[in-house]
């Protein structure tokens, strides 16, 4: 079977000025930072980022932003990153940061969507709302939904607590958040992990993300203070 | 100020019953947590991935991988489970939590919510408000009654919506307050106002209930 | 907090006749055979089950349905239990067995749907087959789909390996099934489980169904050989 | 009747590239797992469940609670993963699975696929098949060229469709065919057979590739 591991530089080496990549975690906290911090070290830029949110000045997807490297936020809170809002009201043209809000729970399942091909879902959320603008409305049993459609990335970012060799992984706490929709969403997606173990070592019961989703094992994530 | 918010923090409490699924939102509403009665035993879900969030974590024994949606590193209580966004969003959107907590900019007589943007003001994203208020089993308000003076409570809304005809209740400093098809029916007031008083901070035309009566503190 | 534990026949006391109740498993590996044994016992008729398959006589739905109690089975396959099609065919009007067949994973997405409030799902299995007739069709990014609507019931029927007092369950091997999501579909839930422990003796990343979800613990479930 | 079997599973097997996610159908197609070049590591998916099967389980060594999608007692191999019907399918729906292989009553030169209602007989339900069908990134049909005589390979298929456009490749004793957009390309011919004899067995007009050669076996 294929070597899966390697650095966080070579994991990151075939992402493009452009590319949209899918980022892991809740206010930084699921969100692999040594991928982050070879992102930013590799320094593409026009980058689509799909997050939960903005992270913070120096957390997370909040370095790529402050690098400057994000064109496109898809995400559902941006408000405790100061940057975004500087960024999005900028001047100068290139620069501009866009952003485009999402409720939390529409975000989950359009990943979800992406991932298991589906061709969208079904929500209450947002109906009335601007959110709805532009957006089928759907009648279903008397009620109404919008027709929600599935996102999909180039690249995703996990943040792993325990990733055996195959690349099955488990996460702790609430590391989890988005990262199991996220693995099955992207071209080619790329584990953060805390901890690396032989294959067989994770109790096929307490697996969350498979193997065959996986095709980079980046070790050396620690836990980190927001 | 501080007395306030707890006053109404306190009595929102009174509306968790024993085994209620509860979600609370940023700020006034987390302080509801402090107040729950004795013998009633709520579960509360943090969106952010946890059912059975405990207390804050104890400065210096924090567990760095657990954080409720308010970035804050919290416990969990035994019997707890962690789960990914879009179990916690089903289980949300699903009417699985009995009980939503949240602030408003303004709220209107035919329940509908705005608070989310402020007119030329950083609009910081839904987060996953709408997803709650559209999927709770029911919504609870819980905000001071005016905002320095300006109504929030509205005969129509004039913010963008969070959702549309979603508000059960509203809880004040003033008064306790139903959603009703006819419009916002005032259950209990604080004896600290007159009801003339509590009219006037109020952008809609109260009912006042038969069975009108005070606070519970 | 309420005592959830009871006797299988305490559990399905409330179930009556004409009832809807999902049951977990697949070819009755996940099915909990001591709430099925006990729905025997109450002999309530004219039922609608939703579940997998028609298991096999003898095991899981299948002995419902020798019973005489199933008036509706919506299931993906029922090719593995004769009396299935048997009942299909009586001549006896009032014993006639209706079956409605879905596609397994449509099935699965449904009843999930059902749980997660969304009004339905796109799915493009079943496009252009007869499992489309009387469906909306709904072109998304150029490629058609099924709009498939959220399936919910009265009761559900869960087959746990280890529940906790509050009801928290985990899952071993292949019993997984269909019975998370229809955890979440049914407005009265039952596990049958074959191992009862404290509350906090589950590790929280390990649990897959919340106790949030179960109105009802019945202890005493065996692993069943097929 | 086994030997032919056996080659079609074999002549199968040899498609299945290292780290390929595999679904087998019941019937011919589990037997492909018996053929595996050496060097080729695959992952089998059962749709009820398992990630990394392993074989069939020993008499008497059998855990009642790990079956496949056959109803047999099987085995997990290292770095195996169960999970629950909706995440199964969203594995086999999203495009996860590399190959699937199963049999066919009928399939036409346009890829469309029947498999599961014969006219008078029990339907017994398309289980995944029509998930199967239309998710795998490619899909495999392993069966005996005709049914005793009758063709099965079609221009167009007679009965109710399992889904359409969706067979790229048709793998029976006599060859190699693929479903091409120009009609059913034959790429290898078992030479047990004349050109004339596989035609004649066909129901639909095959293209002989430039490049045809015998059956790898």
């Amino acid at each position: 079977m294929k070597n899966k591991i390697m650095t966080a530089d070579e994991a990151v080496a075939t992402i493009k000025d452009g590319d949209s990549i899918m980022v892991g975690g809740f206010m930084a906290c699921g969100t692999p930072e040594i991928l982050i911090d070879a992102l930013v070290r590799k320094n593409v830029r026009h980058l689509t980022i799909i997050c939960n949110d903005a992270g913070v000045p120096g957390r997370g997807v909040g370095k790529l932003i402050s690098n400057g490297q994000v064109k496109k936020l898809i995400a559902s809170h941006v408000g405790l990153n100061p940057e975004v809002a500087q960024r999005m009201n900028t001047d100068v043209e290139a620069d501009k940061l866009e952003c485009i809000l999402v409720p939390q729970g529409t975000l989950a399942e359009r990943v979800r969507a992406g991932g298991a091909g589906l061709g969208g879902i079904l929500t209450p959320t947002g109906v009335g709302t601007i959110v709805a603008e532009g957006k089928q409305v759907i009648s279903v049993q008397g009620r109404d939904y919008l027709l929600e459609e599935p996102l999909r990335a180039d690249h995703a970012f996990l943040r792993g607590s325990v990733t055996d060799k195959f690349g099955n992984t488990t996460y702790n706490g609430t590391t989890r958040t988005f990262n199991p929709m996220m693995a099955t969403a992207a071209d080619n997606v790329i584990v953060g992990t805390c901890e690396i173990v032989e294959i067989g070592e994770i109790d096929p019961n307490h697996v969350v993300t498979s193997g065959i989703f996986v095709d980079a094992i980046v070790g050396g994530e620690k836990p980190w203070q927001i | 100020m501080a007395d306030i918010k707890e006053l109404i923090a306190a009595r929102v409490a009174k509306e968790l019953k024993d085994g209620d699924v509860v979600n609370l939102g940023i700020g006034l509403p987390t302080m509801v947590a402090n107040f729950i009665p004795e013998g009633v035993d709520v579960v509360f879900q943090s969106e952010n991935g946890i059912m059975g969030m405990g207390p804050a974590a104890e400065k210096g024994r924090e567990d760095v991988d657990i954080i409720n949606a308010g970035a804050q590193y919290v416990t969990v209580n035994q019997g707890a489970m962690f789960f990914d966004s879009a179990t916690s969003f089903g289980i949300i959107r699903g009417g699985h939590v009995d009980v939503t907590v949240l602030g408003a900019l303004e709220v209107d007589q035919c329940g509908n919510l705005s608070n989310w943007i402020v007119p030329g003001k950083m609009v910081p994203g839904m987060g996953g408000a709408m997803d709650l208020v559209v999927g709770a089993k029911k919504v609870i308000v819980a905000m001071q009654h005016t905002q320095k003076g300006a109504h929030k409570i509205l005969g129509e809304c004039m913010l963008p919506y969070t959702a549309v005809g979603v508000v059960d209740m509203i809880i004040t400093e003033m008064g306790v307050m139903e959603v009703t098809k006819e419009g916002i029916l005032l259950k209990e007031y604080n004896p600290d106002y007159t009801l003339e008083q509590i009219q006037e901070a109020t952008g809609a035309q109260l009912i006042i209930s038969p069975d009108l009566r005070e606070m519970e503190r």
